[in-house]
């Protein structure tokens, strides 16, 4: 049973030392870490457990279903889904997101609107962009304000017409910290008639989400990004939404009947699903589920929010340094910022000398970091086992760094 | 062999498995439904006459696993005279034996089933036909499955 | 370093009772076990190295990086490709099969055939039927030719006329068991100017493969059918065929520059790794190939063919049975049977109470079983770790069957 | 500030990139590429004026680290005067220097550079103006891109 106390005890890759410095991992908009028990979740799972799912009835392909299924029906009650068959593993929110974008988008024509947010990481945006290639559909973006960082609103009335059969949003931006009112926008995409997809990457690891109270039709994030292993994330979908659309990827496991010229499929979610998921790291996700509600998303959410306003303040007393994103109370778990004498990539790479691990650069936000004048910025984020220390550390480097350019 | 195994694989069973009862197509049938489990390629067919909301006479075919086929013999057994409302309550109560291992009392040789829920991968074979049956009784063209997740 | 004599002590699972017997493991062909280096591998992976690959220079992304760009060159040269580049990371023989169905198939047109094999696994089969219903080209099958399940070569000319763009076939079938020569099956598709894709799910972990000697175009394999973890797999393809198809999924790491409306990609392989990859189990992966290599695969495939042909050779001995897949020397790691009284899920049912752990069904070759008359088999599948003993195990556990039932 | 720190951001670096030589565009080019490295957005165009074959001058404008700063900057000092031919092998020199941190003899100031051997992942920032430089050399329109996986 995890303790905030000791969780840093959790994780083993935090007790290392970087270029003689105790590591500071503030990359966790890039990555999380894995605390030791979903490793060894995984590594249980294959040393007991493991054969292939679904097809078989001997002993540990019993076992290995039952743990698959398991791991599904966790994920589904970690997002409060009405059900486990509206959970899609997938390889994470990208794979989610072009999912969604091929199948649910091929029944897409010319004349169709697509509307986006200009704070979309490029895999909530080049796979629209790509299905609206092949449909003749047309992309259409909500403005980002400025430098801090907010959806401008008021002309949502103006974009969200009633050609808009898709509009799909972050629920926290990974690059300027914006927390969107998820639930506001798929209400007023509902009004109009248009399904609704978040790209909850940042937000399901770090807070409470609950696809009922948001009301979403569409929901992907990455495992990787909440302290679970890569290679697995998934795709919540509205039952008869998925029941609707037509496979994306074929091959065995989603298949109800084939012949050599006509094949029926499964419902979802093995519609979705073709060949040997990735069932080994779906155990490591449901394992992280139980780390995270352990801990508590609300405190979790709270924890981060506390770290990042407090980076937010500090990095603010500094000279010369621009700001990203909103300055006041709320804000998700991460900072980003750009020195005006020092390229991001320098600070990185000097941060990285004092054992920080920050990032920089245009985290996957190129229009977005055109539309502000950036090619980039140095990015923080934070998770559960960060430290307000941490951030002194942080603040340090920076200032040996600016002297350093100065 | 092992308690629950022998459990599993009860004479009744056994018995309808090597002797199927009602096994054919029914010439005579007004209702027809096709089921099949995707995952083991099983298949089985039921042919209904169903005369005044009753079933006047019941068959099925295809191919299976000794629970599918003895399961699917059983019940036209038991489904023979029956209205739509009681081949869905018996199906419940089936239901319930395969998946808790309890019978209701005074229940007729469908206990025999009772040793499947110990062996939950076999619960869609024993209730293959059943789905088809019930399919059949409402006139659906649509193949069951048991691969609806539920059972 | 691994030896032939201790080679079970290497794999934890192989290490528990089943049912009260000691476990026979026999379903290889769905997946196999993984030795402790390779989780270890993985778990180390993450305790020490994680962070995201690729956009970091952090001391973790870097090594991170490098353990991910060394995986992709270890498996370029497991199976000689010619550069790293034109290894492809993927979730598995299906993502890898969908991925150049998709992406190089959307070229093709009306009138265009996609050649298969009646022995396909659905996996090289709804893939094409897919990209078929899109374009509007046309399947075609080289037959088997029954039982002994060898392609019928005598009418290859026939069927492999100039309107035909690909020709896809398994390399070794998973139902059974036989060796397809795929070097001649390549030559021929390229008199045509067809390209070439092998599926080589059942191959690449048991046997050398060089896709340069084959001469294919692209080859497709898992990595838990050679003892990897489940969420990683490979697509090879020939480099210029890369470069120039066009991407499939979108998102992160994929691009070379994004716009609101225009975006550009990079080369491969990275054009078609969209979005953070299962780096970890990439890892493992390299790790599974370093394990495979210290056994030697040409070793591999005596021991496996010996176990197979020993196995075929006690079952043909059975009454009621019928033996599927060639009888001679040459025969992949499995047997695939039926038996005349007891259905394969029985047969499997009561096999497990042994202990014994094998895969009865259609193997995901309906078509196959359709034309066979069949609706299922009873397959036992071997690997390295497998022994004659076991196999007098399965033998006595069928003559029980069979007499129960008889 | 570690040894390799230091190294890598020598004071010819540091000088280069605060007071970047031939920045800028320049007005009588008659030959331009434009380079960029898509995994930290950092852009570089290098102008050109070939005169019977030699580069007669030179600039270089764009967004970048130090680093990419630094070397386009020193680069437009080394290039100008220099045909196709004595370019390329600067440039042979240069990869040699930046990937292994062994300087030639004799090597002008591009030796400053060998510090970026120890930092892999910054060997692209070093080599993006110059690829620039070599593709509007072959006046080949394409986006010079350190994406190559080769640098
Ligand atoms: C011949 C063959 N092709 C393709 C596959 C699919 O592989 P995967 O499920 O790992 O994608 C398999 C394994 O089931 C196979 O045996
Ligand atoms: C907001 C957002 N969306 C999507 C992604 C893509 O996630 P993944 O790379 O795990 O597919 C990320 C992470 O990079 C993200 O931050």
């Amino acid at each position: 049973m995890p303790s905030w106390n000791t969780v840093r005890d959790d994780f083993p890759a935090l007790h290392q030392q970087v270029n003689g410095h105790p590591l500071v991992y503030l990359d966790n908009g890039a990555t999380t870490q894995r605390p030791q028990v979903v490793i060894d979740a995984v590594s249980r799972f294959y040393a007991h457990d493991n054969a292939n799912v679904h097809r078989g009835l001997h002993a540990l392909s019993m076992r290995a279903t039952a743990a698959y299924e398991g791991a599904r029906a966790r994920v589904a009650r970690f997002i409060n889904a009405a059900a486990p068959e509206e959970i899609i593993f997938t390889r994470g929110t990208t794979e989610s997101l072009n999912l969604v974008a091929a199948s649910w988008g091929s029944r897409l024509q010319p004349g169709d609107v697509i509307l986006l947010t200009e704070m979309e990481h490029h895999s909530n945006l080049v796979p629209w962009q790509l299905v609206a290639a092949r449909t003749g559909a047309k992309l259409r973006y909500v403005p980002v304000t400025g430098d801090e960082g907010k959806l401008d609103l008021s002309v949502l009335d103006q974009l969200l017409t009633p050609e808009v059969k898709v509009f799909a949003f972050t629920h926290i931006s990974n690059t300027l910290g914006t927390i969107n009112p998820v639930a506001e926008l798929c209400a007023r995409a509902r009004q109009v008639g248009a399904i609704s997809v978040v790209d909850a990457a940042q937000s399901v690891g770090h807070m409470p989400v609950d696809v009922r109270a948001i009301g979403c039709d569409f929901l992907a994030f990455s495992g990787h990004k909440m302290a679970a292993g890569t290679g697995i994330g998934a795709l919540y979908g509205r039952r008869e939404l998925l029941d609707a659309m037509p496979p994306w990827q074929g091959g065995g496991g989603m298949i109800a009947h084939v012949g050599f010229f006509e094949s029926r499929w499964k419902p979802s979610p093995e519609r979705f699903e073709a060949g040997t998921p990735n069932f080994g790291d779906a155990v490591g996700l449901a394992a992280a589920c139980d780390y995270l509600d352990a801990l508590g998303r609300a405190q979790l959410r709270r924890h981060d929010g506390e770290l990042a306003r407090l980076a937010y303040q500090k990095l603010s007393a500094l000279p010369n340094i621009r700001l990203l994103g909103p300055a006041e109370e709320e804000r998700g778990g991460l900072v980003s910022f750009a020195l005006s004498d020092v390229h991001a990539h320098d600070v990185v790479t000097f941060a990285d000398e004092d054992g920080i691990a920050l990032r920089g650069g245009h985290h996957c936000n190129q229009p977005l970091m055109h539309k502000l004048g950036l090619t980039g910025t140095v990015r923080a984020s934070f998770y559960l086992y960060n430290t307000a220390e941490e951030i002194d550390v942080l603040i340090a480097s920076i200032r040996r760094i600016q002297k350093f350019f100065g | 062999m092992s308690a629950d195994l022998t459990e599993l694989y009860q004479q009744v069973i056994l018995d309808h498995n090597k002797r199927p009862r009602n096994r054919g197509r029914l010439p005579t049938a007004n209702r027809v439904a096709h089921g099949d489990n995707p995952t083991c390629g099983d298949q089985c067919s039921v042919y209904l006459r169903l005369e005044n909301g009753k079933i006047a006479d019941i068959s099925f075919d295809g191919s299976g696993c000794a629970i599918s086929q003895a399961s699917s013999s059983l019940m036209t057994t038991q489904l023979k005279g029956k209205d739509a409302a009681e081949a869905a309550s018996l199906y419940q109560q089936f239901h319930q034996i395969v998946t808790t291992g309890e019978a209701p009392e005074a229940i007729s040789d469908l206990a025999a089933f009772a040793g499947v829920h110990t062996f939950p991968a076999r619960i869609k074979c024993a209730t293959l036909g059943w789905h088809a049956a019930l399919n059949a009784l409402k006139g659906d063209p649509i193949p069951a499955t048991t691969e609806s997740r539920l059972d």
